[in-house]
Protein backbone atom coordinates (compact mmCIF):
# COMPACT_ATOMS: atom_id res chain seq x y z
CA UNK A 1 0.00 0.00 0.00
CA UNK A 2 1.28 3.79 -0.44
CA UNK A 3 1.54 6.33 1.84
CA UNK A 4 2.47 9.79 2.74
CA UNK A 5 4.61 9.98 5.60
CA UNK A 6 5.77 14.07 7.28
CA UNK A 7 8.01 14.82 9.65
CA UNK A 8 8.13 18.16 11.27
CA UNK A 9 10.58 21.11 13.27
CA UNK A 10 13.77 19.07 15.17
CA UNK A 11 12.09 15.95 13.76
CA UNK A 12 12.18 17.05 9.83
CA UNK A 13 15.71 18.10 10.53
CA UNK A 14 17.05 14.80 12.25
CA UNK A 15 15.33 13.15 9.57
CA UNK A 16 16.99 14.93 7.13
CA UNK A 17 13.58 15.13 5.18
CA UNK A 18 9.78 17.05 5.41
CA UNK A 19 7.93 13.99 3.68
CA UNK A 20 8.37 11.05 2.03
CA UNK A 21 5.40 9.12 -0.39
CA UNK A 22 6.56 5.67 -0.19
CA UNK A 23 4.73 1.78 -0.21
CA UNK A 24 4.56 -0.26 2.55
CA UNK A 25 4.28 -4.01 1.93
CA UNK A 26 1.29 -5.14 4.29
CA UNK A 27 -1.78 -3.47 4.79
CA UNK A 28 -2.77 -3.34 8.77
CA UNK A 29 0.68 -2.62 10.21
CA UNK A 30 1.34 0.60 12.93
CA UNK A 31 2.66 3.69 12.91
CA UNK A 32 5.74 2.71 14.66
CA UNK A 33 6.02 -0.22 12.03
CA UNK A 34 6.25 2.45 9.09
CA UNK A 35 8.51 4.39 11.10
CA UNK A 36 10.88 1.03 11.19
CA UNK A 37 10.21 0.43 7.70
CA UNK A 38 11.43 4.11 6.78
CA UNK A 39 13.97 5.04 9.24
CA UNK A 40 15.76 2.10 10.32
CA UNK A 41 18.91 3.83 11.59
CA UNK A 42 17.26 5.84 13.51
CA UNK A 43 15.83 5.17 17.04
CA UNK A 44 12.37 6.02 17.10
CA UNK A 45 12.23 9.43 20.34
CA UNK A 46 10.47 8.37 23.04
CA UNK A 47 8.05 11.90 23.18
CA UNK A 48 7.21 11.51 19.67
CA UNK A 49 3.75 12.33 18.52
CA UNK A 50 2.12 10.78 15.53
CA UNK A 51 -1.00 12.08 13.22
CA UNK A 52 -3.01 9.40 11.10
CA UNK A 53 -5.01 12.04 8.53
CA UNK A 54 -4.13 14.90 10.75
CA UNK A 55 -5.86 13.38 13.80
CA UNK A 56 -3.97 12.24 16.84
CA UNK A 57 -2.75 8.60 17.09
CA UNK A 58 -0.53 6.29 18.35
CA UNK A 59 2.40 4.48 17.26
CA UNK A 60 0.09 1.54 17.37
CA UNK A 61 -2.72 3.07 14.97
CA UNK A 62 -3.06 0.91 11.90
CA UNK A 63 -2.37 2.32 8.76
CA UNK A 64 -4.73 2.11 5.73
CA UNK A 65 -3.42 2.87 2.06
CA UNK A 66 -3.24 5.98 1.39
CA UNK A 67 -3.07 7.19 4.79
CA UNK A 68 -1.06 9.93 5.53
CA UNK A 69 1.25 9.80 8.48
CA UNK A 70 3.06 12.50 10.48
CA UNK A 71 5.94 11.99 13.29
CA UNK A 72 7.03 15.48 15.29
CA UNK A 73 8.01 16.61 18.73
CA UNK A 74 5.75 17.59 21.17
CA UNK A 75 3.76 21.13 20.05
CA UNK A 76 5.08 24.57 21.03
CA UNK A 77 2.54 26.61 19.41
CA UNK A 78 0.53 30.34 20.64
CA UNK B 1 -16.33 31.96 13.54
CA UNK B 2 -13.04 32.76 11.88
CA UNK B 3 -9.89 30.66 12.12
CA UNK B 4 -7.01 31.90 10.32
CA UNK B 5 -3.11 30.66 10.10
CA UNK B 6 -0.99 33.81 8.62
CA UNK B 7 2.51 33.85 6.88
CA UNK B 8 2.45 37.63 7.35
CA UNK B 9 2.55 40.22 10.02
CA UNK B 10 -1.22 41.09 11.58
CA UNK B 11 -2.09 43.94 13.95
CA UNK B 12 -3.89 42.33 16.06
CA UNK B 13 -6.42 45.26 17.75
CA UNK B 14 -6.67 46.28 14.36
CA UNK B 15 -8.12 43.19 12.89
CA UNK B 16 -9.95 43.54 16.13
CA UNK B 17 -11.51 46.64 15.10
CA UNK B 18 -12.17 45.28 11.48
CA UNK B 19 -13.92 42.49 12.47
CA UNK B 20 -16.32 44.21 14.70
CA UNK B 21 -16.84 46.47 12.00
CA UNK B 22 -17.90 44.22 9.61
CA UNK B 23 -18.75 40.94 11.38
CA UNK B 24 -20.29 41.73 14.63
CA UNK B 25 -23.79 43.03 15.14
CA UNK B 26 -23.41 46.02 17.59
CA UNK B 27 -25.43 45.32 21.09
CA UNK B 28 -25.52 41.62 20.45
CA UNK B 29 -22.38 40.41 22.99
CA UNK B 30 -22.05 42.37 26.18
CA UNK B 31 -18.27 40.87 26.92
CA UNK B 32 -15.07 40.18 24.78
CA UNK B 33 -11.86 38.82 26.15
CA UNK B 34 -9.12 39.03 24.14
CA UNK B 35 -5.61 36.83 24.51
CA UNK B 36 -2.82 38.07 22.13
CA UNK B 37 0.49 36.45 22.39
CA UNK B 38 3.78 37.86 21.22
CA UNK B 39 7.02 37.27 20.56
CA UNK B 40 9.58 38.44 23.33
CA UNK B 41 12.92 40.03 22.58
CA UNK B 42 14.06 37.86 25.41
CA UNK B 43 13.50 34.47 26.63
CA UNK B 44 15.42 32.89 30.00
CA UNK B 45 17.95 35.10 29.37
CA UNK B 46 18.35 34.33 25.79
CA UNK B 47 18.21 37.01 23.44
CA UNK B 48 15.57 36.47 20.99
CA UNK B 49 16.26 38.07 17.72
CA UNK B 50 13.85 36.52 15.33
CA UNK B 51 11.69 32.97 15.71
CA UNK B 52 10.60 30.63 13.25
CA UNK B 53 6.96 28.88 13.63
CA UNK B 54 6.89 25.47 11.46
CA UNK B 55 3.93 24.21 11.50
CA UNK B 56 1.35 21.14 9.81
CA UNK B 57 -1.31 23.89 8.65
CA UNK B 58 -4.63 21.29 7.93
CA UNK B 59 -3.86 19.49 11.24
CA UNK B 60 -3.57 22.95 12.88
CA UNK B 61 -6.89 24.10 11.75
CA UNK B 62 -8.48 20.87 12.40
CA UNK B 63 -6.81 20.89 16.09
CA UNK B 64 -8.23 24.98 16.74
CA UNK B 65 -11.29 24.22 15.77
CA UNK B 66 -11.96 21.33 17.86
CA UNK B 67 -10.59 23.46 20.89
CA UNK B 68 -13.03 26.25 19.74
CA UNK B 69 -16.07 23.61 19.71
CA UNK B 70 -15.03 21.92 23.04
CA UNK B 71 -15.14 25.71 24.63
CA UNK B 72 -18.60 26.87 22.75
CA UNK B 73 -19.81 23.21 24.00
CA UNK B 74 -19.15 24.06 27.51
CA UNK B 75 -19.92 28.19 27.82
CA UNK B 76 -21.57 30.75 25.76
CA UNK B 77 -20.40 31.76 22.98
CA UNK B 78 -20.85 34.12 20.53
CA UNK B 79 -18.40 34.59 18.15
CA UNK B 80 -14.70 34.00 18.41
CA UNK B 81 -12.08 34.94 16.45
CA UNK B 82 -8.70 32.95 16.02
CA UNK B 83 -5.03 33.98 14.19
CA UNK B 84 -2.39 31.88 14.76
CA UNK B 85 1.15 33.66 13.05
CA UNK B 86 3.54 31.46 11.14
CA UNK B 87 6.87 31.51 9.58
CA UNK B 88 9.66 33.78 10.29
CA UNK B 89 8.70 36.26 12.95
CA UNK B 90 10.18 39.64 14.89
CA UNK B 91 10.11 40.68 18.78
CA UNK B 92 6.76 42.88 18.87
CA UNK B 93 5.00 40.97 16.09
CA UNK B 94 1.62 38.92 17.24
CA UNK B 95 2.11 34.98 17.29
CA UNK B 96 -1.32 34.59 18.40
CA UNK B 97 -4.87 36.10 18.69
CA UNK B 98 -7.70 34.76 20.62
CA UNK B 99 -11.08 36.81 21.09
CA UNK B 100 -14.14 35.42 22.32
CA UNK B 101 -17.31 37.31 21.99
CA UNK B 102 -20.22 36.18 24.97
CA UNK B 103 -23.29 37.83 26.34
CA UNK B 104 -21.35 37.09 30.32
CA UNK B 105 -17.84 38.20 31.28
CA UNK B 106 -16.96 34.78 33.00
CA UNK B 107 -18.11 32.81 30.13
CA UNK B 108 -15.78 34.79 28.05
CA UNK B 109 -12.83 34.61 30.46
CA UNK B 110 -13.00 30.94 30.51
CA UNK B 111 -13.59 30.45 27.29
CA UNK B 112 -10.51 31.87 25.72
CA UNK B 113 -8.54 31.16 28.48
CA UNK B 114 -9.37 27.86 27.34
CA UNK B 115 -8.89 27.84 23.61
CA UNK B 116 -5.74 29.04 24.41
CA UNK B 117 -4.42 26.76 26.73
CA UNK B 118 -5.60 23.79 24.33
CA UNK B 119 -4.33 25.83 21.52
CA UNK B 120 -1.07 25.62 22.57
CA UNK B 121 -1.45 21.93 23.67
CA UNK B 122 -2.98 20.34 20.80
CA UNK B 123 -2.21 22.86 17.79
CA UNK B 124 0.77 21.54 15.56
CA UNK B 125 3.13 24.50 15.51
CA UNK B 126 6.59 24.17 16.49
CA UNK B 127 8.61 27.47 17.12
CA UNK B 128 12.07 27.65 16.61
CA UNK B 129 14.25 30.45 18.38
CA UNK B 130 17.01 32.42 16.61
CA UNK B 131 19.68 34.49 17.92
CA UNK B 132 22.80 35.37 15.42
CA UNK B 133 24.00 32.07 14.54
CA UNK B 134 22.85 30.07 16.88
CA UNK B 135 19.20 28.03 17.30
CA UNK B 136 17.16 26.44 18.91
CA UNK B 137 13.91 24.27 19.13
CA UNK B 138 11.17 24.97 21.73
CA UNK B 139 10.44 21.90 23.69
CA UNK B 140 7.55 21.38 25.50
CA UNK B 141 4.89 24.41 26.17
CA UNK B 142 6.23 28.11 27.44
CA UNK B 143 4.16 28.14 30.41
CA UNK B 144 5.23 24.66 31.41
CA UNK B 145 8.86 24.69 31.27
CA UNK B 146 10.95 25.26 27.99
CA UNK B 147 13.55 22.47 28.19
CA UNK B 148 15.79 23.15 25.04
CA UNK B 149 19.00 22.62 23.26
CA UNK B 150 21.04 24.52 20.96
CA UNK B 151 22.85 23.98 17.91
CA UNK B 152 24.95 26.00 15.90
CA UNK C 1 -0.78 52.98 33.31
CA UNK C 2 -3.50 54.97 32.40
CA UNK C 3 -6.60 54.91 34.09
CA UNK C 4 -9.06 57.34 31.66
CA UNK C 5 -12.64 58.14 32.48
CA UNK C 6 -14.35 59.06 28.81
CA UNK C 7 -17.38 61.07 28.23
CA UNK C 8 -17.48 60.64 24.52
CA UNK C 9 -17.44 57.46 22.44
CA UNK C 10 -14.60 55.26 22.41
CA UNK C 11 -13.31 52.43 20.07
CA UNK C 12 -11.48 49.95 22.09
CA UNK C 13 -9.16 48.04 19.97
CA UNK C 14 -8.38 51.57 18.04
CA UNK C 15 -7.08 52.90 21.18
CA UNK C 16 -5.49 49.76 22.00
CA UNK C 17 -3.67 49.69 18.52
CA UNK C 18 -2.28 53.51 19.34
CA UNK C 19 -1.76 52.65 22.68
CA UNK C 20 0.78 49.71 21.84
CA UNK C 21 2.18 51.95 19.12
CA UNK C 22 2.92 54.69 21.16
CA UNK C 23 3.65 53.43 24.71
CA UNK C 24 4.60 49.98 24.92
CA UNK C 25 7.89 48.79 23.70
CA UNK C 26 7.79 45.93 21.36
CA UNK C 27 8.89 43.05 22.85
CA UNK C 28 8.48 43.56 26.40
CA UNK C 29 5.31 41.79 26.93
CA UNK C 30 4.64 37.88 25.25
CA UNK C 31 0.55 38.29 26.60
CA UNK C 32 -1.50 40.75 26.86
CA UNK C 33 -5.32 40.00 28.09
CA UNK C 34 -8.04 42.20 27.18
CA UNK C 35 -11.58 42.55 28.61
CA UNK C 36 -14.52 44.98 26.83
CA UNK C 37 -17.58 45.43 28.06
CA UNK C 38 -20.51 46.69 25.66
CA UNK C 39 -23.96 47.40 25.85
CA UNK C 40 -26.12 44.75 24.69
CA UNK C 41 -29.14 46.36 23.51
CA UNK C 42 -31.15 43.94 25.28
CA UNK C 43 -30.97 43.03 29.63
CA UNK C 44 -33.36 40.49 30.71
CA UNK C 45 -36.01 40.71 28.40
CA UNK C 46 -35.95 44.22 28.26
CA UNK C 47 -34.96 46.05 25.49
CA UNK C 48 -32.34 48.80 25.88
CA UNK C 49 -32.70 52.17 23.70
CA UNK C 50 -29.74 53.60 25.75
CA UNK C 51 -28.05 54.04 28.76
CA UNK C 52 -26.86 57.07 30.76
CA UNK C 53 -23.53 56.04 33.45
CA UNK C 54 -23.28 58.60 36.01
CA UNK C 55 -20.08 58.69 38.32
CA UNK C 56 -18.18 59.84 41.14
CA UNK C 57 -15.07 60.74 38.84
CA UNK C 58 -12.71 61.62 41.55
CA UNK C 59 -13.21 58.82 43.75
CA UNK C 60 -13.77 56.76 40.32
CA UNK C 61 -10.03 57.20 39.38
CA UNK C 62 -9.04 56.52 42.63
CA UNK C 63 -10.75 53.43 43.19
CA UNK C 64 -10.01 52.14 40.19
CA UNK C 65 -6.19 52.72 41.03
CA UNK C 66 -6.26 51.20 43.87
CA UNK C 67 -7.42 47.74 42.20
CA UNK C 68 -5.20 48.19 39.84
CA UNK C 69 -2.36 48.46 42.79
CA UNK C 70 -3.71 45.23 44.24
CA UNK C 71 -3.19 43.69 41.07
CA UNK C 72 -0.04 44.67 40.05
CA UNK C 73 0.78 43.30 43.84
CA UNK C 74 -0.19 40.04 43.53
CA UNK C 75 0.55 39.07 39.45
CA UNK C 76 3.25 40.35 37.19
CA UNK C 77 2.25 43.51 35.43
CA UNK C 78 4.63 44.93 32.75
CA UNK C 79 1.73 48.06 31.90
CA UNK C 80 -2.16 48.17 32.10
CA UNK C 81 -4.99 50.53 30.36
CA UNK C 82 -8.32 50.96 31.92
CA UNK C 83 -11.03 52.84 30.35
CA UNK C 84 -14.20 53.71 31.54
CA UNK C 85 -16.91 55.42 29.92
CA UNK C 86 -19.95 57.37 31.38
CA UNK C 87 -22.92 60.17 29.97
CA UNK C 88 -24.85 58.77 27.51
CA UNK C 89 -24.45 55.49 25.78
CA UNK C 90 -25.69 53.28 22.66
CA UNK C 91 -26.21 49.89 22.64
CA UNK C 92 -23.04 48.32 21.13
CA UNK C 93 -20.92 51.51 22.77
CA UNK C 94 -17.83 50.10 24.76
CA UNK C 95 -18.18 50.94 28.36
CA UNK C 96 -15.20 49.49 30.06
CA UNK C 97 -11.69 48.85 28.72
CA UNK C 98 -9.27 46.82 30.79
CA UNK C 99 -6.08 45.73 29.11
CA UNK C 100 -2.98 43.62 31.08
CA UNK C 101 0.11 43.04 29.78
CA UNK C 102 2.42 40.52 31.43
CA UNK C 103 5.21 38.29 30.67
CA UNK C 104 2.98 35.50 31.49
CA UNK C 105 -0.65 34.59 30.26
CA UNK C 106 -1.59 33.06 33.40
CA UNK C 107 -0.84 36.15 35.45
CA UNK C 108 -2.24 38.58 32.26
CA UNK C 109 -5.28 36.45 32.58
CA UNK C 110 -5.98 36.09 36.38
CA UNK C 111 -4.88 40.54 37.04
CA UNK C 112 -7.41 41.06 33.59
CA UNK C 113 -10.34 39.40 35.42
CA UNK C 114 -9.32 40.89 38.58
CA UNK C 115 -9.14 44.41 37.68
CA UNK C 116 -12.76 44.16 35.71
CA UNK C 117 -14.35 42.41 38.80
CA UNK C 118 -13.44 44.46 41.43
CA UNK C 119 -13.76 47.36 39.28
CA UNK C 120 -17.28 46.46 38.81
CA UNK C 121 -17.57 45.60 42.67
CA UNK C 122 -15.73 49.10 43.73
CA UNK C 123 -15.73 52.05 41.41
CA UNK C 124 -18.31 54.88 41.96
CA UNK C 125 -20.56 53.93 38.42
CA UNK C 126 -24.12 53.50 38.16
CA UNK C 127 -26.20 52.39 35.51
CA UNK C 128 -29.75 53.60 33.94
CA UNK C 129 -31.09 52.20 31.35
CA UNK C 130 -33.99 54.08 29.33
CA UNK C 131 -36.34 52.21 26.68
CA UNK C 132 -38.54 54.73 25.30
CA UNK C 133 -40.22 56.79 27.44
CA UNK C 134 -39.35 54.28 30.82
CA UNK C 135 -36.01 54.45 32.71
CA UNK C 136 -34.28 52.19 35.50
CA UNK C 137 -31.64 52.68 37.47
CA UNK C 138 -29.16 48.85 37.64
CA UNK C 139 -29.52 47.81 41.27
CA UNK C 140 -26.35 45.46 42.31
CA UNK C 141 -23.87 44.41 39.61
CA UNK C 142 -24.86 42.87 35.93
CA UNK C 143 -22.87 39.76 36.90
CA UNK C 144 -24.63 39.08 40.28
CA UNK C 145 -28.29 39.90 40.18
CA UNK C 146 -29.87 43.03 38.74
CA UNK C 147 -33.16 43.93 40.61
CA UNK C 148 -34.57 46.98 39.35
CA UNK C 149 -36.99 49.05 39.65
CA UNK C 150 -39.22 50.82 36.64
CA UNK C 151 -40.06 54.42 36.87
CA UNK C 152 -41.64 56.20 34.10
CA UNK D 1 -18.09 73.54 60.50
CA UNK D 2 -18.64 73.35 56.70
CA UNK D 3 -18.79 69.98 54.69
CA UNK D 4 -19.95 69.33 51.76
CA UNK D 5 -22.33 66.37 50.65
CA UNK D 6 -22.79 64.56 47.54
CA UNK D 7 -25.53 62.29 46.48
CA UNK D 8 -25.61 59.85 43.36
CA UNK D 9 -27.71 57.87 40.88
CA UNK D 10 -31.35 56.94 42.26
CA UNK D 11 -30.64 58.44 45.90
CA UNK D 12 -29.61 62.02 44.18
CA UNK D 13 -33.29 61.92 42.39
CA UNK D 14 -34.60 60.35 45.98
CA UNK D 15 -33.31 63.82 48.02
CA UNK D 16 -33.54 66.32 44.85
CA UNK D 17 -30.19 67.56 44.86
CA UNK D 18 -26.82 66.20 43.79
CA UNK D 19 -24.85 68.63 46.15
CA UNK D 20 -25.26 70.42 49.31
CA UNK D 21 -22.54 72.89 50.95
CA UNK D 22 -24.02 72.91 54.87
CA UNK D 23 -22.91 73.70 58.07
CA UNK D 24 -22.77 71.12 60.74
CA UNK D 25 -22.52 72.31 64.46
CA UNK D 26 -20.91 69.89 66.13
CA UNK D 27 -17.23 68.57 64.95
CA UNK D 28 -16.67 64.82 65.06
CA UNK D 29 -20.55 64.00 64.42
CA UNK D 30 -20.72 60.66 61.92
CA UNK D 31 -21.29 60.21 58.58
CA UNK D 32 -25.41 59.02 59.75
CA UNK D 33 -25.85 61.87 61.92
CA UNK D 34 -25.24 64.59 58.79
CA UNK D 35 -27.86 62.68 56.73
CA UNK D 36 -30.17 62.94 59.29
CA UNK D 37 -29.98 66.77 60.16
CA UNK D 38 -29.73 67.41 55.78
CA UNK D 39 -32.44 64.99 55.38
CA UNK D 40 -34.86 64.41 58.30
CA UNK D 41 -38.48 63.33 56.69
CA UNK D 42 -36.21 60.39 54.32
CA UNK D 43 -35.07 57.90 56.17
CA UNK D 44 -31.80 56.49 55.63
CA UNK D 45 -32.07 53.70 52.95
CA UNK D 46 -30.85 50.25 54.52
CA UNK D 47 -28.20 49.43 51.14
CA UNK D 48 -26.77 52.83 50.86
CA UNK D 49 -22.87 53.35 50.85
CA UNK D 50 -20.79 56.43 52.53
CA UNK D 51 -17.87 57.66 50.94
CA UNK D 52 -15.86 60.46 52.87
CA UNK D 53 -13.33 62.94 51.13
CA UNK D 54 -13.43 59.81 48.04
CA UNK D 55 -12.77 57.35 50.19
CA UNK D 56 -15.19 53.95 51.04
CA UNK D 57 -16.42 54.71 54.59
CA UNK D 58 -19.06 53.92 57.27
CA UNK D 59 -21.96 55.18 58.51
CA UNK D 60 -20.18 55.72 61.80
CA UNK D 61 -17.23 57.88 60.05
CA UNK D 62 -16.72 61.23 62.13
CA UNK D 63 -16.37 64.01 60.01
CA UNK D 64 -14.52 66.59 60.09
CA UNK D 65 -14.05 70.14 59.11
CA UNK D 66 -14.28 70.22 55.09
CA UNK D 67 -14.85 67.19 54.65
CA UNK D 68 -16.57 65.90 51.60
CA UNK D 69 -19.23 63.29 52.44
CA UNK D 70 -20.76 61.25 49.43
CA UNK D 71 -24.04 59.09 50.10
CA UNK D 72 -24.75 56.61 47.21
CA UNK D 73 -26.88 53.60 45.84
CA UNK D 74 -24.42 50.19 45.18
CA UNK D 75 -22.27 50.44 42.42
CA UNK D 76 -23.14 48.92 39.16
CA UNK D 77 -20.27 49.81 36.61
CA UNK D 78 -17.56 47.94 34.33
Amino acid sequence: MSVTVKYFASLREHVGQAEQQCQVPECGCSASEVWAQLNASLELPSNILVAVNQDYASLDTRINDGDEIAFFPPVTGG
Amino acid sequence: MPVVLQEFEFLPYQRLQEYEEQCRKPGESGAAVTFVGSLRDMHEDFPVDAMTIECYPEMALQEIEKVCDAATKQWQVDDYLIMHRYGKVEPGDALVLVAVWSTHRSQAFDACRYIIHYLKHKAPFWKQEHHGEQSRWLQGNTDDKAVSECHG
